[in-house]
């Protein structure tokens, strides 16, 4: 194969993969990618529909004080979802902060997922039980640990594929490049999943990168790169598919850009007026994966009312056990803060829980 | 004399140091239009235009550096680690370049700047956004750390630091941005840069504190006063340079010693000030020096972060543990003199 | 008993774990079929494969990560930084995630791997390949430090690294690469993990040293032997956790402290050491702990650093001020007591 | 322009940029890149020829113990020449620990370019006075430094350009990454010059980059990238000088990958033998940049044996003034280690100063 042929096969699409159009119409001619099954796009339905109803309680936990802090992915719905769906039960995921919604996609029990955000511990899951690596705040960080640990699952025979999430502006970080680099040189079977939603905080994307797109930062590495409408949960699912079966098949990494919005501020916290205009957001509620893609199964033929009726009824039931649960306190024990620092607490470990203990002890009796 | 809060007094600072020179240069992550996560660069750039004030894109190791090439350059970077753990992907740049540059170059390249890292807990953040970092830069060679502890200290210390000729590492104790406080930024505050201040003068003993440290011990000795007990309360406000004369003669008059820090203990800054403290009041010293620090545990989740940050009992359980009375145990040298 | 150098008994310490574990793996900058630059990891790839001990592309953040990430999918990864400042980039994955995993998880996640660091100089080594740089991590809760003085240490610590549950930071002194000792690898070392060992036993004082300092010190005693002045010496070995009931058992019968250290004094672990003792042995102590350290200055180029490692000389010239003779100043006392 | 445009004019060519056959014959037809004027090539070919005899002289004198160490660049000339030949006076140069050559070629003195090597003190030239920032050991970070100064230049209104060295191993860590970033976001005049030697220290390109080449890495970053036949002195030449006109005319950074390689051991402490066969060196002598130039510059008459001559006369000359400078022990005094730390000594520093006196004059007296 020539080079020139090479490079053309690790280079995006220079138009991002859609196969619906923001009206919920299906793109005429569909792209390459093979279409998911009608089957999965219902489920997708639904489950955007319960994650979005779980992200809008979440938010209105942070009033309530429930909530130390929360970061909303609205508008980051298809790819929340798609990104979940795209792995099977036994292929890890590498989430960051604003991953929650995927992690309920991915069935992981929502108080545990907000049990960071509550402020009860640090991670509430079991990592390993889920297949979910911690949620992820250092920035990139956690894209050469997916690298590692799809070393391992190769090493050990296992099919299993890992996907890192990442954000548009964690891509600036030197270990998303390392990552990156090591992935391509040991051929680890990993996804790179760039949810670009077009600010890091309040830096936007024009200032974070001068790239054609960000998908183009893979043929530097030899990694196979694409483009995709981030809103469009048809196009996400598919390359995303198509990715995991490249790496799953023992093709090495693929590099996965989805164009799309943060529709909330960065965090409950922060104060998005200061650097967006309300235009630009309403600019973007037109392009609203969720109505996007019922539009889109409505005109199939695939869902009908009762369907969306079912999915918001779930979607509520979610929403009121979660609210139920939120709203009793935590069990905390101070004394579990020397628990799991080693597996066997050092002697001044030891020495400073029996501090904390007597502390504990005098303010009780 | 004007009540304001340490976050409005950095920003002061900051204004006044780009109004009064040219040289200097004010970025990082969020500190433009968004004005910091902290809002401690509030209206910078919109006063001081893009050049002056600007986001870079999300590396910290690009941060700094950045910083370093534009300080070689003749401007006076003054850069923002929007928190303590996120400063660590700069480590690289700050320990081998920020650090040692002057001295890789017989001083012919300087390097005039300031890293601020807002740090240490008692915000109820999540983990990573908590840490005391101040010892790993205090153990780095070339390079000067300092922690305000009041509005007027933040402003004129943040001055100074602007102002040196030498990297400074600016540690902002997020938990006091909000506090405030009578200032008078008009005159300039008595101690100079590398100077301690004495908080509260006492008898009995002394707390030696700085940063998140420093109210701590204050409200320590205000309830030790209630027992009769007089504690004086030494504010370091540098670290690097230390200043031995303040702490060592306070202790010197008051015979006993703790130690405030909020970091985790183990090879932290308060290990340094007991093991000065010891080298050169030891005759002084009717008691061990001891310290009140954070536990060596990662920093705890919000809800559990106060019984890990040291409290005022924690400081006068310590204060009691101060031999106060006793006779010193001399056996030990009646064994060696026989 | 056979002689082997501290360079060999490391070799040698992997090979076996490598053999003894196949879930170990050894990788990081040319530690393949270079073996390393100091050859510690020579003739692994050959012997045990590419898949078991390989060469990375050349990212300091990047193979500590992929260690992390490889140890969450349970290997056991012993990784190689080719020198102390080289491990600088990875400060932010030690920090931030190799020091708190498993306390993030509650346990269910942990990380056994091990971060060899050849640190310290007395080597002629140019800048960035001398720095001593255990406090950083030693001042990290989470991670275990560990740093051997003898070829017999390095095998048995290291294999103790590699089977502990937990990431152990392991700080190998460069400039013992390559003294020889007499070793019985086959029989376990007497001392186990975490504690210390005393290397010369003494009754007018105790030094306290790890790594390269451990031969200065003794060298010391040596000396001070033939002055009739008798020091007992002991080998922290495990920085963390640390060794109170050796070190506060050795200095509460001595009576007097000194602690070498090679690195920066400013904040390190002998700062740490000297706090501890005086906290413990307060009443026992006839004179301050004094300490032996670096300047705090940038590790000096080649032909100057003679003049910064701490020496027999600067070790001796701290015991002659431990007031040997002297009574201990009471005057204050008194003036307190009446 | 379209963005299929865009991402042509950042890829570069499939092939390296070649002016000059391996046999010393012109490429026919000549690359797009105007050819140097002929004066720069002479000049370019005294300056190699002085550079190697520099090389081997510093070589040898870590045999006689006279340097701690010493990183060869033979082999590498073309480039080591080309890159200072490139820059104007007031261009600032960010060298690694590999570039004496190019500094001595820059006009240093060659003395004060070993005295971190010969271990008297750490950088012994006057950065500022030469716009030589200090070697750089810690890979890849001076390529952010260089950032930094570009944008220093551009604000204080010079028309300076800034051009960072670095190797293929360097590529690989995470500032990198950052610099190429910084300097497409702010548009920095700094030209990235990469010499892909082929080896890390032991570590061959193959697995450290799977890139096409590196040169790919630029479009990722929207940088402008280039690949040049490093043995080549014209096409390096040619290729860098266009680069620092982009950059300076306000075209934005500049990523220019030169292949070349290595002919002697990572340093004189190396055994190459280890990880690379001599036949491997024996084929890149035939590449010999030096002789290649030689060939050409004679075939095209306007170098004859009296040029020849000239120039290995100065190197000589240059070769044996250093040989009696660096016999002589430098003069150092270690009170000098307090002196730099800051502008003012610390208290602490006087202190220590102090100690270390008195022990200096005990030992005299
Ligand atoms: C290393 C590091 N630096 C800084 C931060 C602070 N921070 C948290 S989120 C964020 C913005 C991230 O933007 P992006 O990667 O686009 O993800 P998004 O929040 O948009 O999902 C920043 C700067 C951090 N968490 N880690
Ligand atoms: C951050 C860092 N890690 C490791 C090293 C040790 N080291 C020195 S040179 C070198 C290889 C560099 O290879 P390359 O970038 O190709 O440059 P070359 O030596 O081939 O010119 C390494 C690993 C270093 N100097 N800095
Ligand atoms: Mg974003
Ligand atoms: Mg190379």
């Amino acid at each position: 194969m020539s080079l020139a042929q090479v490079v053309d096969g690790l280079l995006p699409a220079p138009v991002p993969v859609r196969f619906v159009a923001e009206d919920g119409t299906p793109v005429d001619p569909p792209p390459a990618y093979p279409a998911p099954p009608d089957g999965h796009l219902l489920e997708g339905y639904r489950r955007m529909v319960v994650g979005r109803r779980f992200d809008r309680q979440a938010t209105a936990l942070t009033k309530q004080g429930r909530l130390a802090v929360y970061p909303s992915s609205r508008g980051q719905d298809a790819c929340q979802v798609a990104g979940v769906l795209a792995l099977r039960e036994d292929d890890w995921l590498f989430p960051t902060y604003r991953d929650c919604v995927a992690l309920v996609a991915r069935g992981l029990d929502p108080v545990e997922v907000l049990t960071l955000l509550r402020g009860d511990w640090h991670c509430g899951y079991d990592p390993v039980a889920t297949r979910v690596a911690p949620q992820c705040t250092p920035l990139a960080t956690q894209t050469i640990h997916a690298v590692g640990m799809a070393e391992a699952l190769r090493r050990k025979g296992e099919d299993a594929v890992v996907m890192a999430f990442i954000g548009d502006g964690g891509t600036s970080e030197g270990d998303f490049h390392e990552a990156l680099n090591y992935a391509a040189v040991l051929r680890s079977p990993v996804v790179f999943f760039v949810q670009n939603n077009k600010y890091a905080i309040s830096v936007p994307l024009a200032r974070q990168s001068a790239a054609p797109a960000l998908a183009y930062k893979g043929v530097g590495y030899g990694v196979r790169s694409e483009q995709v409408d981030g809103n469009d949960l048809v196009a996400v699912l598919s390359v995303l598919t198509a990715a995991v079966r490249h790496a799953r098949e023992g093709g090495g990494p693929f590099l996965v850009e989805a164009h799309t919005y943060r529709m909330d501020p960065h965090t409950n916290a922060d104060d998005a007026a200061r650097y967006r205009d309300s235009e630009e957001v309403e600019r973007w509620e037109a392009a609203d994966p969720i109505a996007r893609l019922e539009t889109y199964l409505r005109g199939r033929g695939l869902l009908d009312a009762d369907g969306v009726a079912a999915a918001h009824r779930a979607a509520e039931e979610l929403a009121a056990g979660l609210r139920d649960r939120m709203n009793a306190d935590p069990r905390t024990d101070p004394l579990e803060l020397f628990d799991h620092v080693f597996a066997e607490p050092t002697p001044q470990l030891r020495e400073q829980r029996a501090l904390l203990a007597s502390e504990l002890n005098a303010a009780e009796g | 004399m004007t009540v304001i809060s340490m976050a409005q007094a950095l920003n002061l600072a900051l204004r006044d140091a780009l109004r009064d020179d040219e040289r200097v240069l004010v970025f990082g992550e969020d500190v433009g239009p968004l004005g910091g996560v902290f809002r401690i660069t509030d209206g910078l750039t919109k006063e001081f235009g893009e050049e002056r004030c600007f986001d870079t894109p999300l590396a910290e190791s690009g941060i700094v550096g950045l910083a370093v090439g534009m300080a070689m350059g003749g401007f006076r970077p003054v850069v923002e680690m929007q928190f303590d753990a996120f400063a660590y992907p700069a480590f690289e740049q700050i320990a081998s370049h920020v650090a040692k540059t002057r001295n890789r170059t017989r001083g012919r390249l300087s390097l005039p700047m300031v890293i601020r890292i807002p740090y240490a807990g008692g915000i109820g953040g999540v983990e990573h956004h908590c840490d005391s970092s101040e010892a790993y830069y205090a153990h780095t060679p070339g390079l000067k750390v300092v922690t305000p502890a009041t509005p007027d200290d933040a402003y004129w210390l943040l001055r100074d630091a602007v102002a040196d000729p030498d990297p400074v590492v600016f540690m902002e104790p997020k938990r006091l941005y909000w506090a405030k406080d009578e200032t008078s930024l008009g005159e300039r505050h008595a101690a100079g840069f590398g100077r301690a201040a004495i908080r509260r003068q006492g008898r009995d003993a002394t707390l030696v504190a700085y940063g998140p440290g420093v109210p701590v011990a204050l409200q320590a000795a205000e309830a030790a006063a209630r027992e009769g007990v007089s504690l004086e309360v030494v504010d370091l406000r540098t670290i690097v340079p230390f200043d031995d004369e303040t702490v060592v003669s306070s202790v010197r008059r008051t015979g006993r010693c703790v130690v405030v820090q909020e970091a985790q203990g183990f090879a932290g800054v308060g290990a340094e000030i007991a093991a000065r403290v010891q080298e050169r009041c030891f005759h002084s010293l009717a008691a061990p020096v001891l310290r009140v620090t954070g536990f060596d545990i990662p920093y705890p989740p919000p809800k559990l972060e106060h019984s890990h940050l040291p409290d005022v009992d924690r400081v006068l359980d310590a204060v009691d543990r101060l031999q106060f009375g006793d006779e010193p145990d001399v056996l030990h040298l009646a064994r060696e003199a026989s």
